[in-house]
């Protein structure tokens, strides 16, 4: 009877990686839809981020996560949120069809980040290898 | 409704009697998404424990002290159908049939 | 076989050598010689055998997986669990990146007797450029090879021509020595499986095997840089301890500075000996700067999810560099604080033994998971040694803290 | 009051209580014998070290900067060790106690600072003859210890 799969394991907090392997976030937390009259809950989206995972965690400390996300997010964006039409396979990671700066508002911080910091360090464009 | 906050919620049957809680949600591909196929109930400490490492789902064969515990703890779990579902809530879920006409988990996912 | 093969061996055996010694180890094993001779000898066949185990388990789920260890244990424990997890190992590793720092800056002064806190911010430079511009393979093979000079205290041991008699005996006692207590000797116990058990030593060698793309292919070189490498830095930890005991136990010398581990092997093989001792220091040190670094942004990362590592153009992984960034200066303003190094050291390695059961059960789990291991789970060895090992480091584990206060870090 | 709450508040009142285990002053005579004989034990422990340091100067078997930065070590410790002890203040009956510690310690630590200054200028000739002292101060600080011990 294994037709069907753990949530919990094939979803909840897997690695997300974009359509060139790059990661940028896990699953952290995935949104089911309330059926109507007959018919069963659908994934209708997969959360990724601090925002997601803070709610998640709840209390202070979830907050405290959250917190700086929540603030970087411009009012009335929703919080980022992926289809699962992109998704392209499930193991052994969450592999997208997209590149990840093609999402709305995934991964902000990292992009903030390598505009205001990590790309003004000199040779910061080249691998060490 | 989250994931999230549909692990943990209260499962009542159709008489309204608890069930339990739900430890996991059991999703299957169905015309190119993912649907909900059914519930995995359980109830206490240990058992929180167990689905929490992974046991629930069949993912841990061993080492055998944990599994043999987790089997034990684990064989008074259940499972309910998605079909079986008639009110889907983030706190508590109720059921259209009697808790007598669930299926064991160890029958969906023998340890 | 082809002889470029045979290189990568020891190359990697070496590195392995070189992360099993780092600032714990090398007071530790130092006190624990002055004060207890050999009697806690045992303790380090224990570790060894214990972060043997795990660290081929770790590896072994890098090669199926292309997924350190504990990138997984969020996977299955959930975020609550790994983010206990992730704080509890970056305040250990964060002090002990303070203390890998302030320990290079102790071998430069002994070389150049230039105060160590002038050396802070050298260090951190050099750590920051050594990061920045070597490859991640080139980077643990230089310092690998430069802490093999650590092998001069075997030599040492030779040299000092001790009673091997008196040695034996005193490694079977399993009992303190008379003027000691026994709450003092179980927290050198917790210490030494603090020391030599570090949990980052694992994050970092399964880490490590995915950035150098390894793959199950790879299997037998990694068990072989476990067989070699671990066992041959638990030698050199008894190696440390053994000249410690013969040349400061008897004068009844408390070791508590970092130079008192260079002395014994200065006495016995004179200015050559102590020099290539202060290199060995220096490299063992400086390589565990840099693993104890990247282990802590490696967790950071992996917990979110976040693209991380050497591998990767850095504007690629803005936030892991910049978490390593931010890593390194705090440890060095907290190592400028003149915060006494030893101290920070003692603490964090009892701290660390605290939190080796929570951080070893994740990695047993997943090992054993089949439809995800395939043939590389666990066998029944792995699973007989682990199971011991977690059932013993609980012990340890509940026993650390207490003992850390009762005893005032061994000083009482 | 929520669960998360007590168990904040249990384990501030836990790290309070700890802190103030290893931070509190000796309040009867044996606890202050104690402190005095781990302070005896330190200062022994610092002219041994100096000692075998001078021992490989001597026969040239360790370098100048590392044997400068070791004295210094010493000398250091056993002033920080003294510093510490003298700030106590001696329960009932131990006036005794604290007069011979601080005054052999004293001792030592004088012995040890005019290594720390004779190899921080260079005189390395004049080492051994301010060595001479050591191994009495050692003998007479160990048997300090063992009367101190309570």
């Amino acid at each position: 009877m294994s037709e069907h799969v753990s949530a919990r394991i094939a979803l909840l907090d897997k690695q997300i990686v974009d359509r060139d392997r790059l990661a940028f976030g896990r699953v952290d937390d995935v949104e089911l839809s309330i059926p109507t009259e007959g018919a069963l809950p659908r994934v209708e989206a997969l959360h990724t981020g601090a925002e997601a995972l803070g709610d998640r965690l709840g209390g202070v400390l979830g907050r405290w996560i959250g917190a700086p996300a929540r603030r970087l997010r411009s009012d009335g964006d929703a919080p980022p949120a992926i289809d699962p039409e992109l998704v392209d396979q499930v193991d052994p990671f969450v592999k997208l069809r997209a590149r990840f700066h093609e999402l709305e508002g995934v991964a902000g911080f990292e992009h903030w980040l390598a505009r205001n910091l990590v790309e003004r360090l000199p040779g910061a464009g080249h691998a060490a290898e | 409704m989250r994931l999230s906050e549909l692990l943990g919620s209260e499962v009542v049957d159709a008489a309204g009697r608890r069930v339990g809680l739900v430890r996991d949600c059991r999703i299957r591909v169905a015309d190119g998404s993912w649907e909900v196929a059914g519930l995995v109930l359980g109830e206490g400490m240990l058992d929180r424990a167990a689905h929490a490492c992974g046991l629930g789902a069949g993912r841990a064969s061993g080492p055998w002290p944990l599994r043999t515990i987790a089997a034990r703890v684990l064989a008074r779990g259940l499972f309910v159908s998605a079909e079986d579902v008639s009110v889907w809530g983030a706190a508590r879920v109720e059921l259209s049939v009697d808790r007598r006409a669930l299926t064991p988990l160890p029958e969906l996912v023998p340890a | 076989m082809n002889p470029s093969r045979v290189f990568v061996f020891t190359l990697g055996t070496l590195s392995a050598i070189g992360g099993f010694i780092d600032i714990g180890d090398l007071v530790a094993d130092a006190q624990v010689g002055a004060r207890f001779g050999l009697r806690l000898a045992w303790v380090t066949l224990f570790s060894v055998a214990g972060i043997m185990c795990f660290a081929e388990m770790a590896g072994r789920v890098a090669l199926k997986t292309q997924r350190p260890a504990l990138a997984l244990a969020r996977s299955r424990f959930g975020p609550r669990y790994a983010l206990f997890g992730l704080i509890g190992s970056l305040l250990v590793t964060g002090l002990l990146i303070t203390a890998e720092l302030s320990g290079v800056a102790l071998a430069l002064e002994l070389a150049s007797s230039v105060h160590y806190l002038a050396w802070i911010p050298v260090v951190v430079l050099l750590v920051a450029l050594v990061l920045w511009l070597l490859p991640f393979e080139a980077m643990e093979r230089i310092y690998g090879v430069l802490g093999l000079t650590m092998l001069v205290y075997v030599v040492a041991v030779w040299k000092l021509a001790p009673d091997w008699q008196g040695l034996w005996s005193s490694a079977t006692t399993l009992k303190p020595v008379a003027s000691e207590s026994w709450p003092v000797y179980l927290f050198f116990v917790v210490t030494l499986i603090g020391a030599q058990m570090t949990p980052y030593e694992m994050f970092f060698f399964s880490s490590g095997a995915v950035e150098s793309r390894w793959r199950p292919k790879d299997l037998v070189e990694m068990r072989i840089n476990v067989i070699v490498g671990f066992p041959l830095g638990g030698l050199l930890a008894i190696a440390i301890q053994a000249v410690a005991f013969l040349v400061f136990f008897e004068p009844g010398v408390r070791v508590e500075h970092l130079s008192e581990t260079a002395l014994p092997v200065g006495i016995a093989l004179g200015k050559i000996g102590l020099v290539i001792a202060i290199v060995g220091i220096f490299a063992a040190t400086f390589g565990a700067t840099l693993e104890t670094l990247l282990a802590s942004s490696y967790d950071i990362a992996q917990y979110f999810g976040w693209s991380y590592g050497k591998l990767q153009v850095p504007a690629r992984a803005a936030r892991f560099t910049t978490v390593t960034l931010v890593l390194l200066l705090a440890s060095g303003a907290f190592a400028l604080t003149s915060i006494n190094p030893i101290t920070v050291t003692i603490v964090a390695v009892a701290c660390s033994a605290a939190l080796l059961p929570f951080l070893f059960l994740p990695v047993l789990l997943v090992a054993n998971d089949r439809e995800l291991m395939g043939e590389l789970a666990n066998g029944w060895l792995s699973n007989a040694v682990g199971m011991i090992t977690i059932a013993l480091s609980l012990l340890v584990s509940v026993a650390a803290i207490p003992l850390l206060i009762l005893t005032r870090g061994g000083t009482a | 009051m929520t669960r998360g709450a007590v168990l904040a508040l249990a384990t501030l009142a836990v790290i309070a209580g700890a802190l103030w285990y290893l931070q509190a002053p000796p309040r009867s005579a044996g606890a202050y014998r104690d402190r005095a004989a781990n302070v005896v034990d330190s200062v022994h422990s610092q002219v041994q070290v100096a000692r075998l340091w001078l021992g490989a100067v001597e026969s040239g078997e360790v370098t100048h900067p590392a044997a400068i930065i070791a004295l210094q070590e010493a000398d250091d410790d056993a002033a920080r060790a003294l510093g510490d002890f003298e700030q106590l203040d001696p329960p009932a009956g131990t006036d005794e106690v604290r007069h011979r510690v601080s005054t052999l310690t004293g001792e030592a630590g004088g012995a040890l600072a005019q290594l720390r200054i004779a190899a921080n200028r260079g005189e390395w000739q004049r080492l051994p003859r301010l060595g001479r002292p050591l191994p009495r101060l050692a003998r007479r600080l160990d048997a300090l210890e063992r009367e101190t011990s309570p």
